[in-house]
C-alpha cells in the first residue's frame, strides 16, 4: 500500500466519514427521543483518525478499538446493517445485541473489537500480535486509544512488551483533548505523549488527526514497517470531540471559543474542500447522498429488528458446552 | 424532614465532613470541575479548592494509592473509582497494601480512607460498566464494605466511613442516585456494621443491600397482598457483617430468601445462605432461597439485561417456594 | 506406576501437549532461561525454543493480555503468573475481557488459554505470597477454574486445561510441588469438571481442594481411629462445579464438612456451604461446618502462620462437632 | 544537605554498607543451617544505592522499599535489634514478627515501609508525597525500584502523577541488571531506563549506583528539588547484585564473567580504598569491627527471642476495635 492515497481511496474515504458524521448524528437524535440505551460516545470531529487509519490497514489486520469506535468500525468494514443493530442491541446486531455500543466486534472483517475498559485492549492487542509474529503472518494490529488511556498502567506494559519484543503493532492515539470532562492537560504530566515512544524503542510520531491523509501516511508506513517484522509505532494523531463525552454529557466544562476554532477545522469540510476540485460538487453530493441512503436503511431495518428474546440469557456459558459458534478468528 | 436525592445525600456528606475537617480530601476521575459523572462531587471544587478536590488521570491504580499512602500520613481521602467494574484494576492495592499494612506493620499505621464506587444493572451500560463485584472486596480482611440503599443511609453512613479509622470500599449503585427519601440536616452518622430491618415481618426473611432492598420491599408488598408477611433487612454494611440481626430474625421466621445483584455463584448471598444456614441450622423450615445475578456477563439488550438479575417478583417467588 | 513430583507432572503436561500441537505457548516471569522458580517450565526453551517459551517483563497486566490476545488468534497460550497473589493485578483482564468477550460477542470468538498459577501458604512466605484467591476467579463466568490435589491430577488437569476451548485459570499450590504420586506415562486427560471421591465413608463427607485434600484425608485417618468413616471429595475444579458428586456424597452421609485455605468470609467455602445447605437441606443432620483461612493477612511469623489456615486436627475437630 | 557528602558521613556510610553485607552474609549463613523462612533478597553489591541514597534525606522524609530492602532499613535508621528481629520473624521485631523480611517497616524512622509486589509501593508513595504537598510540608519521599519495576504499570501511573502534580518524589530505579532471573535487556525495550522520565515532565539521569557519593550527590539534588517544591526526578543507579536473587536461587542463569568484573567493582571496597588514604587502616578496621560487633549483638538478640504465639492471630481485624496501637505517621 502506498502511503500516499488515491483519488478514489479518498472518495471512499469521504463517503465513510460522511456516514460516520451522519450516525453519530442519528445516535444523538433517537438519544433524544429516548430510543437509545446507556451512554453512546459519539466521535464527530475525530472521523479523519478512524477512517484514514482503517484506510491504510489491509482486511486481514486487525483493529482493537475503545468505547468511542464507530468511525473503527465503518472504516474496519464491519457491514452497516448489523453494525446499527448492535449499536441499538437488536437480535440482528454483529453481536447479537448482547454487546451493545462500547463493545461492538466483527471477527470476518478483524474488528477484534471494542472495549469500555479505558485501556483494556492494548495487552489483548499485543497477544493478537503475538500470534501473528510466531506464525509469521505479515498481519498488524492498528490498537486505538485515547489520549486519556495513555496515561493508564496496561498502556505502558502493553508497549513495553510490543518495543521489546518488535511485534507488529501500531499504537494509535485519539488525542481529541480531554479524557472524559478533564482536559489532557490536566491528565498527562507532558503535552505531547509521541515522545514517550522513547521510552519503548520505537518511533513516534504527532499528526494532524484532522487531516485524513496525514493519518492514513503515518499509519501506512507504521503498518509496513511492522509488516517487515521491524516492529511498533507509536501515533499521536491530534484532534478533537466536538460533542459531548457520551450522551450522558451534562457540558459546562469546555471553552467554547476552542470549540468553535476546531468547528472551523472539521475534518470532513476539509476533506471536501480538497476533493472539490478533483470531483465536483455533483459528485459530493452523489456520494453524501449514498453514505445517508446507505444509513438511512440500516437504522430503518434496526429499528424494526427485535431485541434479543430474554431466554438468550440462557445461552451456554461455555464454548465447551454445545452449540457455541466458536468461530475463531485466527482461521 | 425534607428530601433529597441519593446523590445528594452523598454530596451532602462529602461537603460537611469536608468543612469540618480539613483533612478530608476528595479525588478521582472527572470529580472536580464536572462535578463527577453522577454529580455527587459538584461544586465541592469551587468550596474547598484545587488543591483538596482534584482530577486525577485515567490510572485507577495511582488513584487507590494515592488514597493508601496520604491516609498513611494523617489525611483522610475520600477517592473515587467511576464504576466498581474499573475496581480490578486496583485491587492489587486493596488486597496488597489496604488489607495488609495496618495488620501486618502491628497497628503502627492507619489507613483511614473511603473508596468511593458505583456498581449495579442501570440502563444499558452493558458488561464493563454494570457488575456488582461487592463479593471480592468483602473477600478481603481489614477492608470494610458499606453499600447504602436509601438517601438518608448514604449520607450517614459516609459520613461514618469517612470518619472511620480504617479503609472502607464505599459503594453506592447507579440506579439509586435519582431515588428520593427523607434525610437529616446536619450531623448525621449512621455507624459502619449493623443492619436495619426495612420490615417487619414473621413469615420469611428477606436479606438485600443496596437497590435490591427496593426490590425486596417490593416484593413483600406482593407477598402482603398474599397474606405472606416478609420481614425485609438492608445489610447496609457487608464487612463486617451484622450476623446477629440476620439470624435473629430467620429463627423467628424460619426461612429466608437472601438477595444479592452480583453473580450467584460464589457471590455475596453464598455467605449470607452459609451464615443463616450454620447459625439458625435448627430454626429453619426451608432451605435458604439465593437469588444473584445470572451467571454470564451482563447483555445489553433490554430483555436479556433485564432478565439477567433478581426482581420483586423473582424475590416474591422465591419467598413462596419457601414457604410453599 | 511410576511416581513423578507434582512439579514434574505438571511439567510433563506442558512438554508432551508442546509437542502435540505447535499452537501450545508458555511465556511467563521467569519462565524460559530459567525454567520457573518452580521448575516447572524447566527444560521447555531447549527442547521448543524462544519463540514459543518466552520470559515476559514483570508485567502481570500484559502477561495476561498477551494470553487473551494470542488464544483470540488460535493459538494456545500457557501463560504464568508466579504467585496468585500478583493475580488481582490481572483481574481487570479476566473479569472485563477474557470473561466478557466470548459471551458477549456471541460465540464469535474462542479463548483457550490457561492462565497458571500457585497460591497458598508454604513456609514463611508472609502476608503478599501466601494468599488464596480462588474464590475471586470462580465467581466469574466464562472462566473454569481448576485446583489439582496429586501429580496424576496435575497432569491430568493441565492437559485438558490445554485441550479446553475456554479460559482456564490453573491454581497450584506451592506446599504441593515436591509431593510425589503415580502420574501415568503418555497421554493422560483428567476432565475439567467431575470432583474425585478420595476416601469413601459413611458416616461425613469432607469436602476440599488442592492441599487441603491432603489435610483432609490425614483427618479422615485421625477419625478413623476414632471408628468414624469420613469421605474425602477433592473438588479438582471450582468452576464449573461438580454439584452432584457432592451432594449425593452429603445426601448419604447427612453431614458435611467444608475445607477451603482461602478466607473464610466470603470465601469458596461459602458457595460450598450454601449449596449443599440448598441441595441436601432435608437430609443435613447438623449444620454444614465451614473451615477457612483466619480473617486476617497472613503473617510472617511460624506460630501465627501455622494458626492461619485449617489442618487436619481442626478438620477432624469439625467433624466431631458435627456428629456429635 | 550538601550534594558532597563530607568525610564524617563517608565514614558512617561506609560503616552502614558493611554492617548491611555482613547482615547479608550473616542470613545466608542462617539460611543455609535451616534457621531462616521464605525467599530472603540480599542486596550484597547494592549496598550504595540505599545507603547513599538514604544518607541524602532527612529523618522526616520517607523511603518506600521493595522485597530487596535491607540497605533502605538500615540507612534509613530503622533501629538494628527490631529490624533483626523483624527479618528473622521474632515477636521483638519492629512489626512484631508479623511482617518479616519482605515487609519491614518503622514509622518513627520514616521507612514506610516494605513491600513483596514489584512496585506496589510507587502508587502509595504518589499519596505521601501529596500528603506533603497539601500540608505545604518540605518532606520528600525516595521511591526505590527495581529496574524490572520500571516494567510494571503501576510505575507508569505513579510517575506520571507525580510529574503532572509535581509532588515532591524521587524515583530511584536500582538498576541492578535482572528482574529475577530475566535481564534487564529481555524485559526493557530501552537499556537506559532514565529516559523515561521525559515521558513524565521530569529531570532523568543515570549514575553509577556502585559510587555512594554518585548517589549521594544524585539523591541530595532531587531532594533539593523536590523540596523546592520544582517536582519528582528519576534516577536510575546502575548496579549488581553478587549473590541469589533469594535464598531460594538455584542459579544457572548469570555470565560469571559478568559477576567477575562486578565483583571486582565492589561498591564496599571501593569507598574503602577511597577512605584509607583519609582515614587510615586501623580506623577502618575499628570500624569494620564496630559494626560487626553491633549486628552480632542484634542477631543473637533476635535468635534468642520468641516468635510472637499462635494467639496474637486474633488481634483485632480493624483499628476501630479497641486495642489498636494507631500510630499514626503523620502526626
Ligand atoms: C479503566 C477505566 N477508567 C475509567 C473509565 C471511564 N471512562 C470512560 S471513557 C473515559 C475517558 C477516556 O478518555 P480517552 O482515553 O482520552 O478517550 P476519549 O473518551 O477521549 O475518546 C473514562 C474516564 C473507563 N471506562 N475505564
Ligand atoms: C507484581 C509482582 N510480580 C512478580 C513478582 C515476583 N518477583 C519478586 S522479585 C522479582 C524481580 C524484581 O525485579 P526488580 O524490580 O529488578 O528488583 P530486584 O529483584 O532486581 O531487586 C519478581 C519478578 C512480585 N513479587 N510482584
Ligand atoms: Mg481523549
Ligand atoms: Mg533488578
Amino acid at each position: 500500500m502506498l502511503n500516499r492515497p488515491g483519488l478514489g481511496e479518498l472518495r471512499e474515504m469521504y463517503r465513510r466519514m460522511v456516514l460516520v458524521r451522519r450516525l453519530e448524528e442519528e445516535l444523538g437524535r433517537l438519544h433524544r427521543e429516548g430510543r437509545t440505551r446507556g451512554p453512546i460516545h459519539r466521535c464527530d470531529g475525530q472521523e479523519a483518525v478512524g477512517i484514514g487509519a482503517t484506510a491504510a490497514l489491509e482486511r486481514e489486520d486487525l483493529v482493537t478499538s475503545t468505547h468511542r469506535g464507530h468511525a473503527h468500525h465503518v472504516g474496519k468494514g464491519v457491514p452497516l446493517g448489523p453494525l446499527v443493530a448492535e449499536i441499538l442491541g437488536r437480535a440482528t446486531g454483529s453481536c447479537g445485541g448482547r454487546a451493545g455500543h462500547m463493545l461492538v466486534a466483527d471477527p470476518e472483517v478483524g474488528l477484534l473489537g471494542g472495549c469500555g475498559i479505558v485501556g483494556g485492549m492494548l495487552p489483548v492487542a499485543v497477544g493478537q500480535a503475538l500470534a501473528f509474529q510466531v506464525r509469521g503472518e505479515p498481519r498488524v494490529v492498528c490498537a486505538f486509544l485515547g489520549d486519556g488511556a495513555a496515561q493508564i498502567g496496561a498502556a505502558h506494559e502493553a508497549m513495553n512488551l510490543a518495543g521489546l519484543w518488535r511485534l507488529p503493532v501500531v499504537f494509535l492515539i485519539e488525542a481529541n483533548g480531554f479524557g472524559l470532562t478533564v482536559p489532557t492537560a490536566a491528565q498527562s504530566a507532558v503535552n505531547e505523549l509521541a515522545i514517550r515512544a522513547a521510552g519503548y524503542a520505537m518511533p513516534g510520531r504527532t499528526v494532524d488527526g484532522n487531516d485524513v491523509r496525514a493519518v492514513f501516511a503515518a499509519v501506512a508506513e507504521a503498518a509496513a514497517r511492522a509488516r517487515r517484522a521491524e516492529g511498533p509505532s507509536l501515533i499521536e494523531a491530534r484532534t478533537f470531540r466536538l460533542e459531548g463525552f457520551s450522551t450522558s454529557d451534562l457540558g459546562g466544562y469546555r471553552d467554547p471559543a476552542e470549540l468553535a476554532a476546531w468547528r472551523a477545522r472539521d475534518p470532513i469540510a476539509r476533506l471536501r474542500g480538497e476533493l472539490l476540485p478533483e470531483l465536483g460538487e455533483s459528485a459530493l453530493l452523489a456520494l453524501e447522498g449514498e453514505a445517508e441512503r446507505e444509513l438511512a436503511r440500516a437504522l430503518e431495518a434496526a429499528l424494526a429488528a427485535p431485541p434479543p428474546p430474554a431466554e438468550t440469557l440462557a445461552a451456554p456459558e461455555y464454548a465447551s458446552e454445545a452449540g457455541a459458534r466458536g468461530e475463531t478468528a485466527g482461521a | 424532614m425534607r428530601e433529597l436525592r441519593y446523590a445528594e445525600a452523598l454530596r451532602e456528606a462529602l461537603q460537611e465532613e469536608m468543612r469540618r475537617d480539613p483533612a478530608v480530601l476528595v479525588f478521582g476521575e472527572d470529580v472536580a470541575a464536572y462535578g463527577g459523572v453522577f454529580k455527587v462531587t459538584r461544586d465541592l471544587l469551587a468550596e474547598f479548592g484545587p488543591a483538596r478536590v482534584r482530577d486525577t488521570p485515567i490510572a485507577e491504580q495511582a488513584i487507590c494509592g494515592l488514597a493508601i499512602g496520604a491516609a498513611m500520613m494523617g489525611l483522610r481521602p475520600v477517592a473515587e473509582i467511576m464504576y466498581v467494574d474499573f475496581l480490578p484494576l486496583c485491587l492489587d492495592q486493596l488486597v496488597n497494601q489496604a488489607s495488609v499494612l495496618p495488620w501486618i506493620w502491628n497497628g503502627r499505621v492507619r489507613l483511614p480512607f473511603v473508596l468511593r464506587t458505583q456498581g449495579g444493572v442501570g440502563a444499558g451500560a452493558a458488561a464493563q460498566h454494570s457488575k456488582s463485584l461487592e463479593a471480592w472486596v468483602a473477600h478481603v480482611p481489614g477492608l470494610k464494605v458499606v453499600m447504602p440503599a436509601t438517601p438518608a443511609d448514604a449520607k450517614g453512613l459516609l459520613t461514618a466511613a469517612i470518619r472511620d479509622p480504617d479503609p472502607v470500599v464505599f459503594i453506592e449503585h447507579k440506579a439509586l442516585y435519582n431515588t428520593r427519601g427523607p434525610v437529616p440536616e446536619g450531623e448525621h452518622l449512621v455507624p459502619i456494621g449493623p443492619a436495619a430491618v426495612r420490615r417487619p415481618g414473621r413469615d420469611v426473611t428477606l436479606v438485600a443491600s443496596s437497590r435490591m432492598v427496593l426490590e425486596a420491599l417490593r416484593a413483600a408488598e406482593l407477598l402482603a397482598a398474599e397474606g405472606i408477611e416478609a420481614e425485609v433487612i438492608d445489610l447496609r454494611t457487608l464487612r463486617p457483617l451484622d450476623v446477629g440481626t440476620l439470624v435473629a430474625s430467620v429463627r423467628r421466621t424460619h426461612r429466608a430468601v437472601v438477595v444479592n445483584e452480583g453473580w450467584r455463584f460464589a457471590g455475596f448471598g453464598a455467605e449470607l445462605a452459609a451464615t443463616i444456614a450454620e447459625e439458625a441450622f435448627a430454626w429453619l423450615d426451608a432451605p435458604v432461597q439465593r437469588l444473584g445475578a445470572a451467571d454470564r456477563p451482563i447483555p445489553y439488550a433490554e430483555p436479556m439485561e433485564r432478565a439477567s438479575i433478581p426482581d420483586a417478583a423473582r424475590i416474591a417467588a422465591a419467598a413462596r417456594s419457601c414457604l410453599g
